[in-house]
């Protein structure tokens, strides 16, 4: 299964993550609050995820990990 | 079945988190040279010059040795630098303001010297830092603190294209506009950033890679509407391309 | 010491850099100084350096700012309206606390001015004239010989002291020859600077940053003591100046560089008229050397002290301080590149003393 | 002892060269000496001078209020700078380019027509040589084979073949001032 | 007078000079002082007016050289760093005697430093940043009301003296909010200009220039004399400062701008400790105002005066200066942006006076 | 038969001797501004800029009312002065050094807002006031002061084409280099400074003449010769012709 | 008499603009007043501040050490503010924002959930005007109608709309400070 | 006749009007020197003059002036 991880104290919830998902899983989470008073990006269904990593390469604070399914070796 | 990790934070940043506002793709500009160093294997041998705008303490994200520059000084710096360590790689990072208005002259001398170092030059057509007055890239229209009626040629004048003007010299080799409004884009901005710093180990001169960036807090959009504001009106003035050195090709390894 | 030999002073300078191992050179053209960087665009060749012949002192001061960051020793110079644009670099080059060498061969001024000799830079070389709370050592040399020796020395204080030092010279002195004799080897500390950028190995140390930005006021505040705490250092330390014919004298004269030596005859002048005159020659501007001005000031046979200058009337303001109302003190200057006379500095002794 | 000197003509004429020679000849000869330019707006196509002292202590100031030796080329400078030299001092003029001279009767005056002997000898910035070997003959502040030296050194050499003749000029220059 | 507005310091500087009939506003961006050009930008298009906003603070002060030179009234604002861009610029000024208006919010330095409140600039201010001997008649308001008033004042002294006319605030002024109650008219000089180019008819006059070379020594000595004459007449008749409470004061406090007004509160609080505090404010730093602070520290009641400055102590020169001996001077200082407290003064004092 | 004067010394210029070398090229452009604006009638309203540089003083040469600028910063002076005076002609007269090095911000700026001046941009490849030190426009193995063995690319740089770099930018209306080194050229030079005059009447923007003039005293070179090297050295590096603006016609009565 | 307040929260919160209006009332009220504003480093994404005095005399300096009244709508600020208020002073929070309060005895302190009651209304940036009317009820220090007519004069025009609305949410937060 | 008067005093013997003269007939006069030092240019055959102006055109001192001879009308 690919996955991604955002470390939520250091997003800034500019959205552009949810804006270049292929598979519009990335929402931004309206309840929450970080520390620094940003609502942070969350996935929503983290299966659907093909660690495609457009969101990591479009994050501006570079607050997402990437990791991909491979096929074992 | 099995996981690879595809996409870390690069080692060429420190761990300090960002500054910047809310996707300002100052941050992406960012991770794609820290990156490009440390997959090239120079980030110990390379020196950067933090410039004067909102970007002045980028010294605290490169992981790289660095210097911060007076407003619009950072070429002069630079050369300075590089003239004492000549076999290391040194680049200037620099906004429009930076740049193109009060940096005119250095940017310009520096790229007719044909000095052996790169420049990132990230126009956000706006002074970011200094809460949006109008810089020399600022738009015809374009509503600013200091143009609050748009910007007009008449009373202001026109937006200077730097990477056009600077391909008009014989120092400056290597001259690329890009921008980061997509992942295809930002692709292709790494590899015009890896082709300066190419051009600049191989001797060859100077190297710009100008990278058009957004501000969305000054020019008062959200971050996606500030990334299409890129595509649909400031491409329109600054259309993307090679200005000069299309016809240098980056080693294989580095492609 | 080897054999004197008839030299310039302005390519004194550039020959004591190269001797005192600096090998970066950035600098614009201006009178009357130029032959600096005409000497150092053959020297420089020769010696394995670097001479770049910026686009303006702007960028000049800059280059001198990144070659220092990069751990160089490094010289600059100008003249008067150049060093004046220079000074937002002056004030970057303190705050970052980058060692730097400047001279300045001062001529005529405000403005255009003329390309004569003048003093008229006292003011900004020794106050400041960039913006904020720095301080450059600043050296005035008399003589060739002292051109050559303060020059060595002016890289040993940069590089001790981590800040700009600046030779204050004027047109007269760049321009004349006069012997000099250089020695055979430099003096010169071999300092370490752990904090210069020069690339580095992870295992060794961290990346290295220079800036001149604090953002938070304290910290600022902290580089403002650290600073203070160092000129306190120097005032200390660093203050030279030299003493001619004061014991008993009626009248201190005090005065620097090219004025000093006009002075200089002033005392054999007077000696013939039964007048005992004693000169202080502040040999640092900054720090200025206060003590010699009180003890020769402060002597019962002492009835004034009259600085002359180069100009409308600067350096004075120092001796005022120093002397803070022990004596009297006296100005006599000329401006736009007219020299006092022998016989207009007696005169106005005379009638200081009624004789 | 103290001498001072005051060179001065055109630009052009090798008048600052002039003064570096003595200068240089005399620290050859173990004295303090100071040479100063001028270097003012007079330079482009207009006057040009220098001040040289010669002494045997340390040297004050290297500016002349007054002088004990004029060497002048032409007649603005002579014109210019005659009041300046010391009552019982001596003034060398080019008289091919002097027309007319001051009337003191309290100095020595000695008239070459140095430019146009210069001019015979096919250079004509040989004539700064003739006045100064006038000016070594009145002196005898410098030695005939100091200067040579001087010459010697000072010149690149590609112009050393021309010191021979340059000597010559400088001892008709002498002779001239010994006649006059 | 009319009713008073709430208004920031920096829009009040921009509405004076509007007010003062300046329609030429040349600038570049700087914190903390930017909202002087946003304000400009609209109203300089009502007003019929000008402004540019240039390539750099170097630009910026040429425009104004030349807008001057025209014969108009012309205004650039700047902090800290662009205001040591400028030094060359105001030498120039100076020398071509041309009148212009400048304001310096200043800011922390060295360097870029911080863009906190400061008084680092006093020097630079003071006693020339600029090459040469010259002088700029510097004003340095403490209220936003006063802001105004000078502001409108320095057109006038810059016309009638034809000189560069400073304002030297800093970040608190130029961002603080108070009332500001502004006249109907404007006490304007209208001042004639014949020297200014404007075009002209050849049977008028002859065409007119402005420079500031003087080629030869005495045409540059002349200028310097001409000069250094008007700044002796300025020091008689411009110089102004405030007294408060200085009669049979214990101590005198000497401090302007932000600083003097931390300073009046003291004047309280150590009269709640029976301490009798007097304040002498140079409201002119350069004519410094020598008769005030001689006139207040020379009373027998007086054991020493202090000056606080938001620096490591400048203006505290001028101080001694005019001291000169009579009493003791002390200083207290603070950098960065950071501002004395109350509390620290009044220890200050207590320690001074021994209570 | 009778006798018509047709060459005689233009009012606009005074009648003070120039202090220029012999066979200086300075006096030549001197003399065709100074024609050009009696010849328009715009000499009682025009205001001129002096440069720092040989020229530092023709405001004692131009009958006009005239101002001496800063070191380079002649075009931010002028555009200070042209702000005041909408309606008169402002020029500036600019050497290499002037204008190519220290100057290049007040330049590049004043084309790029469309100031509505003309600049005069005389380009010796030296800087001769302060006696031979290397341009910006210096040619790459030419001598000087402070190239003295030839400037090389890989040292000092690459020569700068101010004229096709000025061109790349919107506001520079007119641009055109032309020579004084015959009288065919000093004819065509007047008409481009004719040119120059009426675009900014019109008020069409930014217009410079960049004029390839000599310096036989830094050049080591007889005035007739120098001539000869402009023609044949200066030229393979700056071609004369008209760099923007060639559809712009002058008035008839102006040709 | 004098009074000092100190409001402070993230920027964007409209902290300033709160200031303002106390400001501006004050100075309706014909009282000298002084407005601060924290322009420094913690402005871009962190927080801001600014100081307000209102007196009959004139204003010395404008600068706080201390403070009477302190407004803090976020925990940061609290934190770092609350220290300066005086024995006796008032300190007023948007509970909504804030978590932790100082425990401190010798001072008044009223909470509000201001954020989410403004939030309710529509419009995150009225919490300031419930603060600010918690405010006007613990101190009386500026009229009810005063504070009215600040707004109708700071506000633009295309805002007016709003003001009854503000005024209700004021008067909310004068009444929650009454119960308090 | 066309002819040329040269003001001598002001001449820098530079030859550029030498150089251009298309009849050939301005020289520098070697055997005078005026008071600045320069030897300056004069006509030998003035009768040759056809009143081009060329020397004028390019005379970088302004001390040409030219008449040129003109039908009767
Ligand atoms: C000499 C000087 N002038 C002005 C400033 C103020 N200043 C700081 S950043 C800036 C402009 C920044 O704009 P830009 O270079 O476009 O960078 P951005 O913030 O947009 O990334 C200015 C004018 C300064 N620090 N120093
Ligand atoms: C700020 C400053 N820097 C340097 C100088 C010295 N300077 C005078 S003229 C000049 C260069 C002139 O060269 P150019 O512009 O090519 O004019 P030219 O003399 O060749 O006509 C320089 C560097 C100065 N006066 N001011
Ligand atoms: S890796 Fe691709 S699919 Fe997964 S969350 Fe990121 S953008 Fe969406
Ligand atoms: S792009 Fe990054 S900072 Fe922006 S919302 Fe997504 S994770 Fe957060
Ligand atoms: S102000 Fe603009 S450029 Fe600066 S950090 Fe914010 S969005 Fe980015
Ligand atoms: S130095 Fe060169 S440019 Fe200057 S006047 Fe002489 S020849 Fe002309
Ligand atoms: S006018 Fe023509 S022909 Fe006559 S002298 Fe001049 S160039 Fe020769
Ligand atoms: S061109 Fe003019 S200056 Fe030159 S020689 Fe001829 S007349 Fe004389
Ligand atoms: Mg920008
Ligand atoms: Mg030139």
């Amino acid at each position: 299964m690919s996955r991604i991880e955002i470390k939520e104290e250091r997003c800034k919830g500019c959205g552009l993550c949810v804006s270049v998902c292929p598979k519009k899983i990335i929402t931004l989470k309206r309840d929450t609050l970080n520390s620094r008073g940003f609502h942070p990006a969350g996935v929503t269904d983290m299966s659907a995820c093909i660690g495609c990593a457009f969101c990591a390469t479009i994050c501006p604070d570079a607050v997402i990990e990437v990791w991909k399914e491979t096929k074992r070796t | 079945m099995m996981e690879e990790k595809v996409f870390t934070r690069t080692p060429g940043l420190t761990d300090k988190p960002f500054h910047y506002c809310p996707g300002c793709t100052h941050g992406i500009i960012h991770r794609l040279i820290a990156e490009t160093m440390c997959e090239m294997g120079i980030l110990e041998t390379s020196i950067g010059v933090s410039p004067v705008g909102c970007t002045y303490n980028n010294y605290e994200y490169f992981a790289c040795d660095m210097v911060q520059a007076a407003h619009g000084r950072a070429p002069a710096v630079a050369t300075g630098i590089k003239r004492v360590h000549p076999n290391h790689t040194v680049f200037t990072y620099q906004g429009d303001g930076d740049l193109a208005a009060i940096g005119t002259a250095e940017i310009v001398h520096a790229a007719a010297r044909g000095e052996k170092i790169s420049t990132f030059f990230v126009n956000n057509a706006i002074y970011g830092m200094t809460s949006g007055q109008m810089a020399p890239t600022t738009l015809i229209g374009q509503v600013t603190t200091t143009s609050p009626f748009g910007r007009s040629a008449d009373a202001q004048g026109y937006p200077i294209n730097v990477s056009e003007m600077l391909a008009t010299l014989q120092g400056a080799v290597y001259i690329e506009r890009v921008s980061v409004t997509g992942v295809k884009q930002i692709r292709q901005a790494k590899k015009a950033i890896r082709k300066a710093f190419y051009v600049q180990q191989a001797g060859l001169g100077f190297s710009m890679v100008e990278i058009l960036s957004t501000c969305p807090t000054n020019w008062g959009q959200d971050p996606v509407s500030a990334l299409q504001w890129v595509d649909e009106a400031m491409m329109k003035q600054y259309p993307l391309g090679v200005f000069r050195g299309s016809e240098i090709e980056v080693k294989p390894e580095w492609k | 010491m080897n054999k004197r030999v008839l030299m310039k002073g302005n390519e004194v300078i550039a020959e004591a850099a190269v001797r005192a191992g600096c090998r970066h050179y950035f600098g614009y053209p201006i009178t009357p100084q130029t032959e600096i960087m005409h000497y150092m665009a053959r020297r420089m060749v020769e010696a394995g350096g670097v001479m770049v012949q910026a686009e303006s002192e702007v960028a000049a001061i800059n280059m001198v700012y990144g070659a220092s960051a990069a751990g160089a020793r490094v010289l600059t110079t100008s003249s008067s309206p150049g060093i004046s644009l220079k000074q937002e670099g002056f004030s970057y080059i303190a705050g970052a606390e980058l060692p730097a060498v400047v001279v300045n061969i001062v001529r005529g001024g405000p403005g255009l001015g003329g390309i004569l000799p003048a003093q008229g830079d006292y003011f900004q070389a020794t106050k400041g004239g960039g913006h904020g709370d720095y301080r450059n050592i600043v050296l005035a040399p008399a003589s060739v010989q002292e051109l050559y020796e303060l020059t060595v020395e002016a890289f040993n204080l940069a590089d001790r002291y981590r800040m700009l030092t600046m030779i204050l010279g004027d047109g007269t002195l760049g321009q004349m020859m006069e012997p000099v004799a250089f020695r055979e080897e430099e003096p010169i500390d071999s300092s370490d600077k752990p904090w210069a950028v020069t690339g580095f190995k992870a295992a060794e140390r961290e990346h290295n940053t220079i800036q001149s930005i604090y953002i938070e006021a304290d910290d600022l505040e902290a580089l403002n003591n650290r600073l203070q705490d160092k000129y306190q250092i120097i005032r200390q330390q660093e203050v030279r100046s030299e003493q001619v014919n004061c014991e008993n004298a009626d009248v201190i004269v005090a005065a620097f560089g090219t004025c000093s030596r006009i002075c200089r005859n002033v005392i054999r002048d007077a000696a013939a008229l039964g007048i005992h005159v004693g000169l202080v020659r502040p040999i640092t501007l900054w720090p200025f050397p206060d003590a010699a001005v009180v003890s020769a000031a402060d002597q019962s046979s002492v009835q004034a002290v009259l600085t002359v200058e180069l100009n409308a009337g600067q350096m004075v303001e120092d001796v005022r301080l120093a002397v803070n109302g022990l004596k009297p003190v006296y100005f006599h200057g000329r401006t736009g590149g007219n020299m006092p006379t022998q016989k207009e500095i007696l005169d106005k002794i005379r009638s200081i003393v009624g004789r | 002892m103290e001498m001072t000197v005051l060179i001065a003509g055109f630009g052009g004429q090798g008048v600052l060269s002039a003064g570096k020679f003595v200068a240089t000849a005399a620290l050859m000869e173990g004295r303090e000496v100071s040479w100063l330019p001028s270097y003012g707006p007079e330079m482009r196509g207009g006057t040009a001078n220098c001040s040289i002292i010669l002494s045997d202590q340390s040297i004050g100031s290297p500016i002349l209020n007054q002088t004990d030796v004029l060497i002048a080329l032409n007649n603005p400078s002579l014109d210019k700078f005659s009041p300046m030299v010391k009552s019982g001092g001596l003034i060398i003029v080019d008289e091919s380019l002097v027309k007319s001279v001051p009337n003191r009767q309290d100095v020595r005056l000695i008239a070459i027509p140095a430019s146009d002997m210069a001019s015979e000898a096919g250079n004509m910035t040989f004539a700064t040589v003739i006045l100064l070997g006038a000016f070594s003959a009145c002196t005898s502040s410098i030695q005939r084979e100091t200067f040579e030296k001087a010459l010697l050194e000072s010149l690149p050499e590609r112009h050393h073949h021309l010191i021979p003749q340059e000597m010559d000029l400088f001892d008709q220059g002498a002779a001239y001032a010994g006649q006059s």
